[in-house]
């Protein structure tokens, strides 16, 4: 290949190496190019929108099932009673940071903003439990008896006014209709997670199926897990009102 | 060189005259074996701290500094962590070759520590065939590393001795020849002889180096040939990582791998003294005459200066490794075939003619002749 | 071209073949044609000069509720215009003709679409599941499809 | 080699370069059957991260499957988050806001410079150089840190949405991109001569593995594999989708510059040329960026019309097709995502017959592949 | 080299949190010097899956550096003592971590990465090929939540790992039988 081509070649070989190594030398001398974190000492604040593991502040949260029913993986698992004042008591709320995949989706579709993303990521752990976060502290069966105790009690106090207020009426007028005691509000079934393996799997007819399509097609057993209709798809800042 | 030592300690020692001479050349001989081999074994230790750190400098980030003060406690930690592995032989493996195999290429670079003129006083052994000697127990590597590659009866691992044989075998050929000027000036193959033979004029000016434009480029030729030897990028495809996963030694797990490793820094350590006793003029002190000082001294100095150039040249050869990309086996070949020899031969026809026309005086001698 | 004139010219060539043109509703449009013919026209696609569609751009089955689909897209890098071409299939044994002789880069789509449909490709190079394991049971991508409840002894 | 062939009967090596190992960009297993080093033939077994990406798309709704487009391509997150969303836009025909467009556009390139940083990175990591891939790292990390204030994580962004983006830019977030463009132009030259114009990389790469344009376009390259080949082809300027119109830049295209047109060194320097691109498109949008809103108004419940769509976006990897078909419900009835990756893995047993095994890791780098993207 | 602040031993570490079934097991000096030695030279397999392997590699690389700790990334499993489990393993992948994990000379070590190796993760619902959490296959010693985990999270988990291998004990009566 000529003798000049060989003597190009070698010079090349010369000269890249020794830019190459310039650079690396330059790079090598000064100290100030070390970008290095010293991670245990030194600290990366992240930044404000920064989405670490997820916490629940359970006195604000309406327990609306919104966050898991939007949860892409079901990783939060919510039980809720009606306590007596009407307004549902958290039982048991928890995220399994396992498998949470930290979309933020559940974030940003929380009404009452009580589900946030704080900055923490540092929970590196021996065993597979401790990954379930849990916000309420006693467990779910005490609150439960809690919340049925309470409104046993509110039902009984309903109970006794009635009775003195039909005893008045009564002796008022006996014409007046005693009023009929509401009857006690049962706790309504807490929302079990969405995926009820029992619901019906045959969607209601969908609408005719592609509008060109020939002959109209049924639909067929589609089995989306999530045929609870009500999906927020949009995520937008101001929260849609809690739906319950 | 030995026995005199010996001689010289039977008169200081009156008692020890009854025992017959041998055995106390002997015990002589394993003492300063020993010395050179924990010297051997913890420069490649700190070697592999070294690299780690400059690896660390260049690419913009900190070497290892949690394990001891500065990170230095680092190559103990992994040497007693490799010794206490579980020791796996591969089921289908040839047990004794696998066996063999590390202690092979142990043996290969640090069997090189003897002719290594450290100081004025300060060799194992001044053999009078010094470099001949250091080429044929290099290439013992060769067979230790094919021997590897084949007992580990994994495909990675006999590619990765196929190649370091070729690669080692056809580079042998560059390296001796590269330094053969060295030894057509000195006139003997001793290393001691050699490095004595650079002396004079201020000590700088006396090292082969400057002697005459073909031993400079010389001096590069064999440093670009003994990288290849030691198997270090660009050349390191007998372990390539990322082509061979580990290349020969991907079946050793534990103590036989960290021989492979010790062996690989002992290696950049022997090449890079002979580049400093051929060409950078050995244990030479410049503006100062290493051997006119006073005994203890001149042998310390000498040494410290020795060290320091070999272990310039060793952090050279970091610097390349963090810096080039590796070559295919092919264009290896190529390169050793059509471009070291044919350069090397050239080369020492260069020299040998110098020598003649100008009757064995370099550039620097013939100007401090002009001065008288 | 448009579509509506690329369905003329495939219809005068082929008659029958091309039943109809699926136009609104539908971005790109779609020729719908009969499974066995697909590769003759789709030989003609390419190498007729006014369309020259040598890109197959995706080629995907799909499971509609009463039957099976083959979905070609096709593009023209010289011309610059697309077309969908659509075959149906039923669904008991769906197989049609392979198009990798016409697009090479149809082996692996048609691969993927046999792994997770069941779609047999005849003449195709070399047919095997692409994705999943080849000991694997069933489509995956069917609608019908039942989770397995182990594999190699490992909770699905 | 006939007269060797039978004086020295050779048998040939079936090598499994298997699912774990250092230079195939993942879980790519990759069959070799060698004669010594020259390998005889190479076929690719895929499919060890294939994670139902489809069938997850058929069961959860189109606001949910977002986060799942970020594991689809995970070092190009936001263009494929962007790519779901035009998708989903131009089947529902949805308007989306000027600010929101220009938004998408930035991330996209900002994503597509720190794709192409770890391909140039792995890609001369697999060729020995350690280096370039640790200074390729620190500037993807800078990168980060940009999109870790958008939106709040450093991978999987999930920041798009149907209809706009979720949040609007952090006050100070145009300067710091600009910071960091200032920072990174002069880095691409260095770049150059640490290791692009190497002599050893330059022979590595030269004249290996040439994809000739017909073979390209018959085997689907896309992207920057099939610019390499000297195809002017980019979707951003043939077919223009968002507000990729009102930009200008031009498309790097192979030229053979160190062998032939279509070898392993184009396809690399076209990666190079086109991170410079970016930061001239970067430039551009951060100059003409409107105000307004940022997100379009789109019904909670979302349930697009009926009908079938095929979108494809351009890529760092090539072209990401999403052919979408929705029968009126919340969730798609089919989604099929034509994955550059996989499609570019077709021609990979064509064009390595004959290479040497050290070159089989050089077509895996220069293809850029990445497994998520093969197997869904 | 520039001044390192990280002088002698680790650190103040983030929180002791539970320490593993031998936690509170006292340990003889010998024990103490190998579990030092251990601890300071783990290094990890390189077996990068999914995008949590993106962020094993930028936690290698000079932003965090795992260098530091004496972590040095190793392509063959016979060299390696950590194995991090960063990504999604299905199932056709399941046999080879399997395999991987016995080539692995003794004490070993395994850290699961980001969710797909926890539980499964964003595939846990719907997949059909996603294993379902890496211990159905291998031991766990550590398992580090997120997705994918932030470096620094990462680092966390191997200094937790640090004091794990800090507690055992080789030398003096096995602590299991």
């Amino acid at each position: 290949m000529g003798f000049k081509a060989y003597l190009y070649d070698i010079w090349e070989a010369v000269a890249t190496t020794a830019k190459g190594m310039r650079i690396t030398a330059r790079y090598g001398v000064d100290p100030r190019e070390t970008i290095t974190l010293q991670y245990p000492e030194e600290r990366w604040e992240p930044s404000e929108r920064y989405r670490g593991f997820l916490h629940n502040d359970i006195k604000r949260c309406t327990s609306c099932t919104m966050c898991v029913r939007v949860c892409p993986v079901d990783c939060i698992s919510l039980e809720a009673v009606r306590g007596a004042d009407k307004k549902m008591v958290l039982a048991s709320y928890d995220i399994n940071i396992g498998r949470c995949m930290y979309c933020g989706l559940c974030v940003e579709v929380c009404p009452p903003k009580s589900l946030v993303h704080t900055s923490g990521y540092e929970m590196a752990t021996v065993s597979r439990g401790e990954l379930i976060l849990h916000f309420v502290p006693e467990d779910a069966e005490t609150v439960k008896g809690r919340v049925a105790k309470q409104v046993a009690e509110a039902a009984a106090k309903a109970e006794a006014e009635k009775a003195k207020a039909e005893a008045e009426k009564g002796e008022a007028e006996k014409a007046a209709k005693p009023a009929d005691a509401p009857q006690a509000p049962d706790p309504s079934p807490p929302p079990k997670p969405p995926r009820e393996e029992a619901a019906p799997f045959i969607q209601p007819a969908a609408p005719a199926f592609a509008a060109g399509n020939p002959e109209t097609a049924d639909a067929a057993g589609k089995k989306p897990a999530k045929e609870t209709e009500e999906e927020p798809a949009k995520a937008g800042d101001e929260g849609g009102e809690g739906k319950e | 060189m030995l026995e005199s030592l010996a001689i010289s300690l039977v008169d200081a020692v009156p008692v020890l005259s009854g025992v017959p001479l041998w055995t106390i050349t002997l015990l002589i001989m394993v003492v300063v074996a020993a010395v050179v081999l924990t010297f051997a074994l913890t420069y490649a230790g700190l070697a592999t701290y070294v690299e780690r750190k400059v690896a660390g400098d260049i690419q913009a980030r900190i070497g290892p500094n949690r394990v001891g003060p500065v990170g230095i406690l680092q190559f103990l930690a992994d040497g007693i962590k490799l010794l206490l592995k579980e020791d796996i032989i591969p089921a289908k493996a040839d047990r004794f070759l696998f066996v063999l195999a590390p202690y092979l290429v142990f043996i290969g670079s640090f069997a090189a520590f003897v002719v290594v003129p450290f100081g004025v006083g300060l060799i194992a052994s001044d053999l009078n065939i010094g470099i001949y000697y250091v080429m044929a127990i290099t290439s013992l590597v060769v067979v230790g590393v094919l021997v590897a590659g084949w007992a580990s009866n994994n495909k990675w691992a006999l590619l990765g001795g196929m190649r370091a044989a070729a690669q080692i075998v056809s580079y042998e050929i560059p390296v001796g020849m590269a330094l053969l000027p060295a030894v057509l000036i000195a006139g003997s193959l001793s290393l001691q002889d050699i490095v004595r033979s650079q002396g004079g004029l201020f000590g700088i000016f006396g090292w082969n180096l400057f002697h005459n434009p073909f031993t400079f480029f010389s001096f590069f030729l064999y440093y670009v040939a003994a990288l290849a030897e030691t198997n270090r990028t660009p050349f390191d495809i007998p372990e390539a990582e990322s082509e061979l996963v580990a290349g020969y030694h991907v079946e050793y797990s534990g103590i036989r791998f960290a021989f492979f490793f010790l062996a690989e820094y002992g290696d950049m350590f022997v090449v890079s003294a002979l580049a400093t006793a051929c060409f950078l003029g050995g244990w030479h002190v410049p503006f100062l005459n290493a051997e006119a000082l006073p005994a203890v001294w001149g042998n310390l100095f000498s040494l410290g200066v020795f060290l320091g150039k070999a272990l310039g040249l060793v952090v050279v050869m970091m610097w390349v490794r963090w810096t080039l990309p590796r070559l295919r086996v092919d264009q290896l070949m190529r390169m050793s075939w059509k471009y070291l020899v044919p350069l090397t031969f050239f080369n020492l026809l260069g020299v040998s003619l110098w020598l003649l026309l100008f009757q064995g005086r370099g550039i620097p001698q013939m100007i401090a002749s002009l001065f008288g | 071209m448009e579509p509506k004139a690329i369905f003329e010219a495939v219809r005068a060539t082929f008659g029958e073949a091309v039943s109809e043109l699926q136009e609104e509703g539908f971005r790109p449009a779609f020729l719908v044609v009969s499974p066995e013919k697909v590769r003759e026209i789709g030989r003609f696609l390419r190498d007729d000069p006014a369309m020259k569609f040598d890109s197959l751009m995706c080629l995907s089955g799909v499971d509609y509720p009463d039957r099976f689909a083959v979905v070609y897209h096709l593009h023209s890098l010289a011309i610059g215009h697309r077309i969908g071409v659509k075959a149906y299939l039923p669904r008991e044994s769906p197989s049609l003709p392979s198009v990798d002789g016409v697009w090479p880069t149809a082996n692996f789509h048609e691969r993927e679409a046999f792994d997770l449909f069941g779609i047999v490709f005849e003449g195709s190079w070399d047919l095997r599941r692409i994705l999943l394991p080849e000991d694997w049971e069933g489509h995956p991508l069917r609608k019908d499809y039942k989770y397995p409840e182990f594999y190699h002894g490992i909770k699905v | 080699m006939k007269a060797r062939a039978e004086a020295l009967p050779t048998q040939e090596m079936l090598i499994n370069m298997g699912p774990q190992h250092p230079s195939t960009h993942g879980v790519l297993r990759v069959i070799l059957r060698t004669d010594g080093e020259v390998v005889v033939n190479a076929r690719p077994d895929v499919g060890y991260l294939h994670r139902a990406l489809e069938k997850i798309g058929e069961r959860v709704t189109y606001a949910q499957f977002m986060p799942f487009t970020d594991r689809l391509d995970y070092l190009a997150s936001m263009n494929c988050n962007a790519a779901w969303a035009w998708a989903v836009e131009k089947l529902a025909g949805i308007e989306v806001p000027e600010r929101a467009e220009y938004i998408r556009v930035i991330v996209c390139e900002l994503n597509r410079i720190s794709s192409h940083l770890i391909a140039f990175g792995s890609f001369t990591a697999d060729m020995g150089a350690f280096t370039p891939f640790l200074y390729a790292i620190r500037e993807r990390e800078r990168i980060n840190d940009l999109f870790e204030e958008i939106c709040g994580n450093r991978l999987t962004y999930n920041y798009v949405r149907i209809g706009g983006v979720s949040a609007d830019l952090p006050d100070r977030f145009l300067e710091k991109t600009k910071e960091f463009l200032d920072y990174f132009d002069p880095k691409i030259p260095e770049y150059n001569d640490l290791i692009s114009y190497n002599k050893i990389f330059v022979h590595r790469l030269a004249n290996v593995a040439v994809a000739t344009p017909e073979d390209a376009v018959a085997y689907g390259l896309t992207g920057p594999n099939l610019r390499g080949s000297g195809v002017r082809f980019d979707l951003r300027r043939n077919e223009p989708y968002s507000v990729y119109p009102k930009i200008d830049f031009d498309i790097c295209v192979g030229t053979g510059e160190r062998g032939t047109v279509g070898d392993c060194f184009d396809r690399y320097m076209v990666r190079i040329n086109e991170m410079r691109e970016s930061v001239k498109i970067l430039r551009q949008a951060i100059a003409q960026i409107p105000d307004g809103p940022v997100m379009a108004k789109v019904p909670r419940v979302f349930k697009p019309p009926v009908g079938e769509v095929y979108f494809r976006a351009e890529n760092p990897r090539g072209e990401t097709g999403i052919y979408l078909i929705s029968d009126g419900t919340v969730n798609p009835y089919r989604l099929k995502i034509r994955a550059p990756s996989f499609v570019t893995m077709n021609i990979f047993e064509k064009i390595t017959r004959g290479l040497m095994i050290a070159d089989i890791v050089a077509v895996i780098g220069s293809f850029d592949i990445i497994l998520p993207e093969i197997d869904r | 080299m520039s001044q390192d602040p990280a002088q002698g031993g680790p650190g103040p570490a983030a929180g002791p949190g539970a320490l593993g079934p031998e936690a509170h097991v006292m340990v003889g000096n010998a024990d103490k010097f190998i579990n030092w030695c251990r601890r300071s030279s783990l290094w990890y397999l390189l077996f990068a899956t999914a995008c949590c392997g993106i962020e094993l590699m930028q936690t290698g690389a000079s932003r965090y550096d795992l260098d530091r700790f004496g972590a040095v990334f190793r392509a063959t499993p016979r060299q390696s003592d950590l194995m991090i489990v960063a990504g999604t393993v299905t199932h056709k992948m399941a046999e080879r971590l399997i395999r991987l994990y016995e080539q692995m000379p003794e004490p070993k070590y395994v850290i699961s990465m980001g969710s797909c190796a926890n539980t499964g993760g964003p595939f846990y619902k719907d997949s059909y090929c996603v294993v379902k959490g890496v211990d159905l296959l291998v031991p766990v010693d550590v398992y580090v939540p997120g997705c994918p985990p932030r470096p620094e999270a990462l680092i966390d988990g191997i200094i937790k790992l640090q004091k794990i291998i800090d507690q055992k004990r080789n030398f003096a009566a096995a602590a299991k039988a």
